[in-house]
């Protein structure tokens, strides 16, 4: 099966798309599964390559979430990206070309920041929001970079992987207590 | 000694202080920054930058002047436990803030402990009207990643069950729409024909709800036999029905007045907040990820994608009214293109063998309990799938380590996205509107919350 | 003077003091002698504790309401009168009353003039055509492909 | 001389019957649908499964006018004060059934976010198992309520000796019910 077929069959266009004109200088893509184009931005060349997408006619961010790699520091990345531990995937989609393009940004390690995509496209508020509250990744001049999801006295973002699942142990056999 | 079970508090702010979301609500207008309260007023980007046009957004309103509210969680049309805090000024809205997290089960976290063979039960929980469309994100998003082929009858199996479950995610709404307007018998109608589905869900998966039908690698069992009359009936009932419920809804003054011109959306608005599914395609915009980017077999079946030109609340509910007579008829289309053969893929490595076989042969015994244990391997890799559920883009984005179970499986939820409009569609309306605005936007809060 | 002309009333103020008096003690006597935890003394506002006192001042379009209910009220108080002894007054009386009402009527004609009930939605609704049915403003877009994009 | 006051003698034995009876044949629901379970107390409520049958054929939202908190679905932290409120909020005698494995014992999703078991918070009179429970076994909980409403106490409807919360156990972070009702954050 040459690459092309196995390319449409994973759900992506024939070919790879190529990256916008306007796009900023020196952006690693990589042949990414099920997307026609998946870029690895530099924290610095995000905003402005999610700027050349929009303008490229990409109308609708699709989606926008983060990743916690703590055991994974060396995961396969494309050569020239420094795999760190947390990650936003943004999925940008147009609607007129009907492509689809993944950015992964290596967002650092202990004190994940990156710039929020909020004036560019004002439906990821809520994704931003959730990345932050979920994972602790800070967005810069976010409107209202607030927990959305957990209670507000909550300590701790619960999806990162050093943060224990919670499981209360459940009594199975004669269990001592009333329940 | 105070009853234990009564809950007293010498002061009543320690009360107020646990129900209370404090940076997370609707903060007094001198607290909140421009920019939130352009976002709580419901201004939204336009290509031409933030349009808050200076009229429309009232700076120097005193706070005393208004009142802010909650239209909480507890509350009979908030279609779950979405709490939304109104500022309103007597009667009209003039800003909002969607407060969610009140149903937030991390299912994300459990989903990477539970394995790839038992991720669909938990997947399936978070829309808990379209189960049928979550395990199908989930388990396209699986088949990616592993590369395997699933038999033709599968494909089909799996459109005939999702088209259904749009039908019945659509009569609720339908159902609930109408009570929210007072037409409580359109809540009893709705229902009923929901039951015949439901049966036939009962049937084929055992389950009325939540069925983990679908699953990695083709679909849990085969169609009961008698399938056919079965679906038959359901689409000739449903089929009927819809000119009833058109002719109970569409004529009726009062329903006119509270949905048609209330809450219009633009179709720029929609695409910069990122909305899809009805919502988007009410605008005009012809978005509907069966016909643009076909999965399953959707190319091979003739249906026609809704659109709307005013994208107000009554194109909302024609939309989602047609979009059940469209289904209808796809599930009659998938009737007569039902092929034979297996319904769920032969690869060892990924399907468990037949019961009988087990006693038979020791190999398919090491298969099963090694599936069952441990699970089947992921090869290593990300992969992004989305299909069309009936509020939407229903996107998972997944991501494997090489082991068994998912190391970050992200749902990416219409209901989630679509709530974003909400502060925009019920600026300047009153409370009444404010109430079909939530119906029509048709939010599920367990795809919310997540 | 008659006394029996106003037995009835008497009768009626004496019922009224009593179903009035009746619910206190019954209450007193039968209600569980819990007193109210904080809780159920709060509003109930969906679940939430409320925080924010409301304000006190209302729009005025409430206040015209309420001016609106108290010219129909005052009409009734004196129809009162009238109802009593409309059998002498004949004619005269008949139209007498109807004067009045419409002196009154005017009274409204111009609250309802200023926008007083007219509540309507600070944002302008779209002026939807009138025979707008379930299928009329939807389009249906066919697989034929140069629609559909 | 308050109806908690009753002795119960041969003169006030009927009246206690009565009154339990006419409260076991119209409980109303409080509607407390919060996930799932919510969907299937709709269906349950509509015209297939009828309540009505039961007397309960209003789903009252306000506590103030409810006996019945169906608590369906399961419940997180961050609705737990919030479901506390609203069950201070209902007047006395009420009574709670849980609804769905979800919200008796947390069910499948035993991690951070959902509190395990809703009698942490409230005390619950009738558990219904099932996921969600079909309509059926609502009705079933329902009649095993009423059993219990046609037996049991006038007003002590919560005696002493009967625990309404899990004791504290050492290893295991615990919610201190009932006061504060905000559980822990477990690490």
């Amino acid at each position: 099966m040459d690459a092309r077929r196995a390319r449409h069959r994973k759900g992506g266009n024939a070919e790879v798309i190529p990256l916008p004109p306007a796009a900023p200088p020196g952006v690693v893509t990589a042949d990414v599964m099920a997307s026609d184009l998946g870029c690895f931005p530099t924290t610095e060349q995000y905003f402005g390559l999610v700027r050349a997408f929009k303008d490229d006619n990409f109308e609708m961010c699709v989606d926008l979430c983060a990743v916690d790699y703590l055991e994974h520091l060396d995961r396969p990345l494309p050569d020239g990206v420094a795999g760190t531990r947390f990650e936003i995937v943004v999925n940008l989609l147009s609607l007129s070309k009907k492509q689809r393009v993944r950015l992964r940004v290596q967002a650092g390690n202990d004190e994940p920041l990156v710039d929020s995509l909020f004036s560019l496209y004002p439906g990821t508020e809520a994704m931003e929001r959730e990345a932050f509250d979920l994972y602790g990744v800070l967005f810069a001049n976010h409107p209202d970079m607030t927990r959305i999801l957990m209670p507000e006295d909550w300590e701790g973002h619960p999806l990162r992987k050093d943060y224990a699942v919670g499981k209360v142990p459940v009594q199975f056999k004669e269990s001592p207590g009333p329940r | 000694m105070s009853d234990p079970t009564v809950r007293v508090a010498e002061r009543l702010d320690i009360l107020s202080a646990e129900t209370s979301e404090g940076a997370q609500g609707l903060q007094e207008r001198s607290k909140t920054d421009k920019d939130e309260l352009g976002r709580e007023v419901g201004a939204v980007l336009r290509l031409s930058g933030l349009t808050l046009d200076p009229n429309d957004v009232d700076y120097e309103r005193r706070d005393d002047e208004t009142m802010i509210i909650n239209m909480g969680p507890a509350h009979p049309s908030t279609h779950g436990v979405l709490r939304l805090m109104l500022e309103l000024d007597g009667e009209f809205v003039l800003r909002t803030k969607p407060v969610i997290g009140y149903l937030h089960t991390g299912m994300e976290k459990t989903g990477e402990v539970l394995t790839y063979v038992q991720g669909g039960t938990n997947v399936t929980r978070m829309d808990y009207l379209s189960p049928v469309a979550n395990e199908l994100g989930y388990c396209m998003a699986v088949e990616k990643l592993l590369a395997i082929e699933i038999p033709e009858r599968a494909i089909w199996i799996r459109m005939l069950m999702a088209e259904l479950n749009r039908v019945a995610s659509h009569l609720v709404w339908l159902a609930t729409n109408g009570m929210d307007l007072g037409a409580t018998s359109m809540m009893i109608y709705g229902f009923r024909e929901r039951e015949l589905i439901l049966a036939f869900f009962e049937k084929t998966a055992g389950l009325r709800l939540n069925l983990n039908y679908v699953r990695p690698g083709g679909v849990a069992a085969d169609l009961p036999d008698g399938w056919e009359d079965d679906v038959l009936v359901i689409c000739d009932t449903i089929e009927a029905r819809t000119y009833e419920y058109d002719e109970l809804l569409t004529g009726q003054p009062i329903f006119r007045n509270r949905m048609i011109g209330v809450a219009p959306l633009l179709a720029e608005e929609a695409l910069a907040l990122g909305l899809t599914g009805p919502l988007l395609r009410s605008t005009g915009v012809a978005w509907d990820l069966r016909r643009t980017m076909p999965y399953l077999a959707y190319d091979q079946v003739d249906f026609d994608v809704i659109v709307g030109t005013y994208g107000d609340n009554f194109d909302r509910y024609a939309i989602r009214l047609n979009e059940i007579r469209e289904s209808v008829r796809i599930v009659r289309q998938c009737l007569e293109k039902m092929p034979g053969g297996d319904y769920r893929s032969q690869d060892p490595k990924v399907t468990p063998p037949p019961r009988a076989r087990i006693d038979e042969s020791m190999e398919a015994l090491i298969h099963h309990f090694k599936l069952f244990t441990e699970g089947f391997h992921v090869p290593v890799g990300e992969v992004y799938s989305a299909i069309e559920s009936p509020r939407g883009e229903l996107g998972c984005y997944l991501v494997s380590d090489g082991g068994a179970k998912p190391y970050r499986i992200h749902v990416r939820a219409p209901s989630f996205v679509n709530l974003q409009a909400v502060p925009l569609l019920m600026r300047g309306g009153s409370v009444s509107d404010a109430i079909t605005v939530i119906s029509t936007v048709d939010p599920i809060m367990g795809e919310v919350d997540r | 003077m008659n006394v029996d002309q106003y037995l009835s009333i008497l009768g009626l103020l004496i019922l009224g003091v009593l179903f009035a008096s009746g619910s206190f003690v019954a209450s007193a006597l039968l209600a569980p002698h819990k007193r109210p935890t904080d809780a159920k003394l709060a509003p109930y506002e969906c679940g939430i504790v409320p925080e924010i006192e409301p304000p006190q001042r209302f729009p005025v379009r409430f206040y015209l309401v309420a001016m609106i209910f108290v010219i129909f009220d005052i009409e009734v108080v004196f129809m009162y009168p009238f109802a009593v002894v409309f059998r002498q007054l004949g004619a005269f009386g008949l139209v007498e009353v109807l004067v009045f009402s419409v002196t009154v009527f005017a009274a409204l004609l111009f609250l309802v003039a200023e926008g007083a009930l007219t509540w309507g939605p600070i944002k302008h609704l779209v002026p939807g055509t009138p025979s707008r049915t379930s299928s009329s403003t939807i389009l249906r877009i066919g697989a034929d492909p140069e629609k559909a994009a | 001389m308050a109806l908690e006051d009753l002795q119960h003698n041969f003169l006030t034995g009927q009246v206690e019957d009565l009154v339990r009876w006419a409260r076991r044949a119209s409980v109303w629901p409080a509607t407390f649908g919060l996930a799932c379970c919510a969907i299937e107390m709709m269906a349950a409520g509509a015209a297939d499964y009828d309540l009505a049958r039961y007397g309960m054929e209003v789903f009252r939202n306000s506590p103030r006018q409810a006996d019945l908190m169906i608590v369906a679905g399961r419940v997180s932290q961050k609705m737990a004060p919030v479901l506390r409120q609203v069950y201070d909020q209902m007047m006395e005698p009420k009574w709670v059934i849980s609804m769905g494995v979800c919200a008796s014992t947390g069910g499948l999703f035993n991690n951070y976010a959902i509190v395990q078991g809703v009698d942490q918070i409230v005390p619950v009179d009738v558990y219904a198992p099932g996921c969600p429970p079909s309509p059926e076994t609502l009705m079933h909980a329902i009649l095993t309520l009423h059993e219990q409403i046609r037996t049991g106490e006038i007003l002590q409807r919560r005696s002493e000796g009967r625990p309404t919360h899990v004791e504290a156990q050492s290893n295991v972070w615990t919610p201190d019910v009932p006061v504060t009702v905000r559980v822990g954050t477990p690490k």
